[in-house]
């Protein structure tokens, strides 16, 4: 479903990413960790063609992207992405912000649309928020409306990044249950995230990034009980127990 | 369009530009100096502070400068009071009024970008200095009011700029400056375009001038970014829309 | 008295002329503006030197010069093209004059506008696969608007305080008919006081429509 | 095909709007004779005196009648028709000031010598004043009744305009100002210019002179005489 | 050290703290929890006279604070503020964010208030920061700095709201032991946080609020093995236990 090989990205003189591959099977949940900087965003960006890269190859959900992105909309909504700070429409109701894309691009008429939408918007039990703005949902609402307008275009492949990092302590919990539904369903899907309780249950495979390459990739239990490097101990000394 | 003409009121507009500066230098120097007061007055809890200030800066910026000259020039001059008072020896000549309804104009704005600015800057600004417990003179002087000009820097070299251009309007007054030096050659010789053309690119010279002072001046200002931006420096991205489509 | 108020409906006539001159070439401007900013983002190199030269000439000069190039050498300009005296009456000529003027600041505007509205935007809407013109117009515009309005709302009452230039141009809008109506009747003050209450009288109705329109591209804020 | 005439209409009694709107005065009725014998259709427009020129030039304009002084300088950039008129001018000063009691044309000169005069924008003055009023310094006013006003709050000690105009502003000012010296004409400065014409763009040689003999005539006739008396109260068609 | 009295306060129509009443002896330092927009934050605001209240008494380090705060000025930096965005002041260096009270408020003399700054850095191990300006900061630095700003008028008590809550996960570390330290030094301290590891090690009580109410208040120990209320049971295994 994915298959990335030996990506380069670098701003300017600043190298940010050194190579990095990686191959994700269809169905297969990865949790992508690391310090911050180290690079995470860059990588899921590079992968949905939100930005441009200086070398390797990238495969998704069936389209060969160019490093310079000129084909990207032909991915025309089969990679979702959600973004750290949700990223709705603030001119557009919950609804239309859920029927847009699945109109423009995959031409549902607008009827179908808004019953697709209603529907989407059950499965996350925001029914009574379809004619609301983004601004008067909570958090954790909001990035429940921004799955949803993703899920609506039947993506094959979703990415997360920092999907909770934005949230309240208690919203984030309604966002993961969301995810956690999600990854029962088959969807293949890679979160960047700092919730090791969900990465342990949930993650096929654990990727731990750092300076811009890929340090570490194990299974879960691999990860936590186990891990091999230095760097990833003390990464999960300071996230896991911090006291 | 002749070279003749244009060689011709090269001189004329310049000997117009002495006045331009003048009355652009001064009246900007006045609004900024009066703007100060009158925008912390539109940001006060006291409503009869605040309401006759935003009716002032209302009327300013509500009717045209033209008009507001004529009634600081002509309209006071037509009082025996005002005539008698002690204002008489500066309103008497054309040049202080020309800067003083400038300034005036100018200030009206200016407070109210400076009233925006204040209000635009994060409550926890202001709250952190109250927990520390400073001085509301002292939280204006060295916290907000620093912040508030370094931020509204950029409008106010605007500002400097469109003094600039209103000082054009001081001909109106019998102030010859640029535009009234061109005006008044062109009703002597009859040839429109040559002088214009020669104003006009003085004005944008000295308009670029006061630009890259001003550019000048805020690199040399350290500290805030933008407004409002606390905690981590927000990542610069690519433009709005990528270039790639 | 009774000839300051024979003049009246003179002045309410100007004021009607400023009214089409302002509404005519803010709207006009706003076109101009719109299609400059789309030039100045996705436009080439020179596309988008056009737009800055345009922009930072304009806003250098003091108005009354750039309407007097803008209409006398667009029409030596136009004449010399087709060989023969275009006429362009005075109302169009002003508009065109002040539409041109009002565009490039009007171009500022949008511009600052569109900075301030978040990358993500943009990045979500490639993400869900919406090309460029849809983009454009279903996400980036609405938004844009909605953060321009402020300042599209002050250039509106500079507009308004401008086109008294374009009498410059043949036209008798409300500041004309104010220094007409003054030096037919002897009693200039008189009249400058009224015609600066018409235009503060303009101003606060505009303003009121304004922060109306605020209230209602809010989006639920 | 009519004849467009441009005029700025805000300057009594050479051109003025009634309470009807229209363009009424001196120009607009000798305008308005000259079509007649012309045989041409008029179309007046009232516009700003700083865009006349422009507009004539470009072709906006065939004729611009607005009380316009003829001078070589000018006669560079348009043509002029024959004279049509020659206003005499007056100074005037405050009432029972020290200037007021000149009387002749060199006690008035040494007078006015350093002191502030005020001159309309657009007219021939400034060169008189300037020329023959040594080290005065001019001050250049858009409109006549500035120049008034300015003069009764005492901002100038003198203001020089066409005789005609100082009665209409001594009145409206209950007697602050009155006339000093002598009436001047181009007879005694010829930087006055030549009297008044009409502007035309360069080079439109046969309108010029269908022009130039209704004026010719309209002068021996009396026709001018009269308009100028309805108007001024006395006769400035051009004699010389 | 603190009294507060039957709390009130209300924006309006909408009533936030209905009567809240808390005692804080010399030395004691409280924790307090509770769901979003529970009134933590306005509770601590109206202790250190920055949010007007309706009705009820607050003495606190020996001053008494009227109800519509006109004597805030008072306190004079003797109640210490450490807010969840730092609130440095953005245009000034770290060494002038921390000078400018003391000079202002104190009258130290500016030789001296130097002196005391750079000892209060070295204490926060930012001595090489002392001429940086916020923004070249990274979040817990800058929290670091706050936190000095405030120490540096010797204020009788401390209050923190959220101080981690705006950091990136491995920044949280970084604060909290410099708070910790700080305990250790018998500083009167309520602190606003949903870092329960750090309530548990430090806290002397901890206090639970709901809808403008304290529901709980108890020792760590009790808190966190017998919550007497329903909803505090809820919120611990939000909080605490994800997944
Ligand atoms: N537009 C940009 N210009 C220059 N450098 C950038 C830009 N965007 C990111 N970087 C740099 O690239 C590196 C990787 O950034 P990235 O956002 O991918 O990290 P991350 O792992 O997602 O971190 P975080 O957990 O903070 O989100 C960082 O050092 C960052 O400073
Ligand atoms: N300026 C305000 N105007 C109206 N309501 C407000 C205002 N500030 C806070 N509130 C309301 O007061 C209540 C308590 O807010 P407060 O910020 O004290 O909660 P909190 O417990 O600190 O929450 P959080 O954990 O999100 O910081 C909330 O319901 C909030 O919506
Ligand atoms: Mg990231
Ligand atoms: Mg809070």
């Amino acid at each position: 479903m994915i298959v990335a090989q030996n990506l380069i990205k670098s701003y300017g003189a600043a190298k940010v990413l050194h190579g990095v591959s990686l191959t994700v099977a269809a169905g297969e949940r990865i949790v992508l960790c690391g310090p911050s900087g180290s690079g995470k965003s860059t990588f899921v960006r590079c992968l949905n063609g939100l930005e441009e890269r200086q070398g390797g190859t990238v495969e998704i959900a069936g389209h060969c992207l160019s490093a310079d992105c000129a084909n990207v909309l032909a991915l025309a909504g089969d990679v979702g992405m959600v973004f750290q700070q949700f990223n709705l429409f603030p001119h557009l109701t919950v609804l239309d912000n859920l029927t847009l894309a699945m109109r423009r691009v995959r031409r549902t008429p607008h009827r179908a649309a808004e019953e697709e939408a209603m529907a989407m918007l059950a499965r996350m039990q925001l029914t009574e928020k379809a004619a609301s703005y983004p601004r008067q949902l909570s958090g954790g609402q909001q990035q429940r409306v921004a799955i949803a307008r993703a899920l609506c275009m039947k993506p094959k492949v979703m990415l997360f990044d920092e999907p909770t990092s934005a949230l309240d302590p208690e919203m984030v919990k309604e966002v993961l249950d969301v995810m956690t539904d999600l990854s029962c369903q088959g969807l293949t899907m890679i979160v960047v995230t700092h919730e090791m309780g969900f990465a342990r249950s949930v993650a096929d495979r654990i990727i731990f990034m750092d300076r811009g390459t890929i340090l570490e990739e194990a299974d879960p239990e691999t990860f936590f009980r186990h891990p091999s490097h230095a760097r990833t101990k003390e990464f999960l000394r300071q996230i896991g127990t911090q006291y | 369009m002749s070279y003749e003409i244009l060689l011709q009121s090269i001189p004329i507009v310049y000997a117009g530009l002495k006045l331009t500066l003048i009355v652009t230098l001064a009246g900007f120097v006045l609004g900024q100096a009066l703007a100060l007061p009158l925008g912390l007055a539109l940001t006060a809890r006291s409503p009869l502070l605040r309401w006759p200030v935003a009716t002032h800066t209302f009327l300013l910026r509500g009717s045209p400068l033209l008009v507001q000259l004529f009634i600081l020039y002509y309209g006071l001059a037509q009082f025996d009071a005002v005539r008698a008072s002690a204002i008489w020896p500066i309103i008497r000549e054309p040049v202080n009024c020309a800067i003083i309804a400038i300034g005036l104009n100018s200030a009206a704005y200016v407070a109210v970008i400076i009233a925006g600015g204040l209000k635009r800057l994060p409550p926890g600004q202001a709250e952190a200095c109250i927990s520390l417990g400073l001085s509301r003179f002292s939280r204006m002087r060295d916290v907000l009011l620093p912040q508030v000009y370094r931020a509204i820097l950029p409008s106010i070299g605007n500002e400097l700029i469109l003094v600039l251009k209103a000082s054009s309007l001081a001909s109106a007054v019998t102030v010859m400056e640029m535009s009234g030096a061109a005006r008044a050659f062109t009703a002597k010789t009859y040839a429109p375009f040559e002088v214009f053309i020669v104003a006009g690119l003085l004005y944008l010279a000295i308009g670029f001038l006061f630009g890259i002072a001003f550019r000048f001046v805020e690199r040399r200002i350290p500290g805030v970014a933008a407004i409002g931006k606390s905690g981590r420096a927000a990542q610069p991205r690519p433009q709005a829309l990528g270039a790639s489509s | 008295m009774s000839l300051i108020l024979a003049y009246l409906p003179h002045l309410l006539e100007g004021l009607l002329v400023t009214l089409e001159v302002a509404l005519g070439s803010f709207a006009i401007g706003l076109v101009i503006a719109i299609a400059a900013v789309f030039g100045a983002e996705f436009g080439n190199a020179p596309v988008r030197w056009c737009v800055s030269t345009y922009v930072t000439i304009i806003r250098g000069l003091p108005e009354l010069l750039v309407i007097f190039l803008v209409f006398y050498g667009g029409t030596v300009l136009l004449s010399r093209m087709f060989g023969a005296y275009v006429e362009v009456d005075a109302l169009t000529a002003g508009i065109c004059a002040l539409s041109f003027v009002s565009g490039a600041y009007l171009t500022e505007i949008l511009r600052g506008a569109l900075h301030t509205i978040p990358p993500g935007q943009a990045e979500a809407a490639k993400s869900l696969g919406l090309g460029t013109g849809a983009t454009f117009r279903h996400v980036i515009l609405p938004q844009m608007f909605s953060y321009a309005l402020p300042g599209l709302g002050n250039q509106w009452l500079i507009i308004l305080k401008e086109s008294a230039l374009v009498s410059i141009v043949g036209l008798e809008e409300l500041m004309r008919k104010g220094v007409v109506a003054a030096g037919a009747t002897q009693s200039p003050m008189t009249f400058y006081l009224i015609v600066a209450g018409l235009y503060v009288a303009i101003t606060s109705v505009s303003m009121a429509i304004f922060a109306y329109g605020n209230r209602r591209l809010t989006f639920g804020r | 095909e009519p004849l467009r005439i441009g005029t700025s209409a805000d300057f009594p009694p050479w051109g003025y709007t009634d309470t009807a709107g229209d363009i009424v005065g001196f120009d607009r009725e000798v305008g308005d004779e000259i079509c007649k014998r012309i045989g041409a259709d008029c179309a007046w427009t009232n516009q700003s005196f700083d865009g006349l020129l422009a507009s004539l030039q470009v072709g906006k304009f065939d004729l611009v009648i607005s009380g316009l002084s003829i001078t070589a300088e000018r006669a560079k950039q348009v043509d002029f028709s024959k004279a049509y008129a020659d206003a005499p001018y007056h100074i005037a000063t405050i009432k029972g000031g020290a200037l007021a009691a000149t009387k002749t044309r060199a006690e008035l000169e040494a007078a006015l010598e350093g002191k502030a005069i005020g001159v309309q924008t657009g007219s021939t003055h400034e060169a008189v004043a300037n020329t023959y009023f040594k080290n005065a310094d001019v001050r250049l006013y858009e409109r006549n009744e500035q120049i008034a006003d300015d003069l009764a709050a005492g901002r100038i000690d003198a203001g020089l305009l066409e005789q005609s105009v100082w009665e209409e502003l001594m009145k409206a000012r209950e007697g602050k100002l009155e006339l000093a010296g002598p009436m001047l004409t181009s007879a005694d400065y010829a930087e006055f210019g030549n009297g008044q014409g009409i502007a035309l763009k360069q080079g439109r040689e046969d309108l010029k002179a269908r022009v130039d003999k209704a004026i010719v005539d309209m002068i021996s006739d009396g026709t001018i005489g009269k308009i100028s008396t309805k108007f001024f109260g006395y006769d400035l068609s051009y004699k010389g």
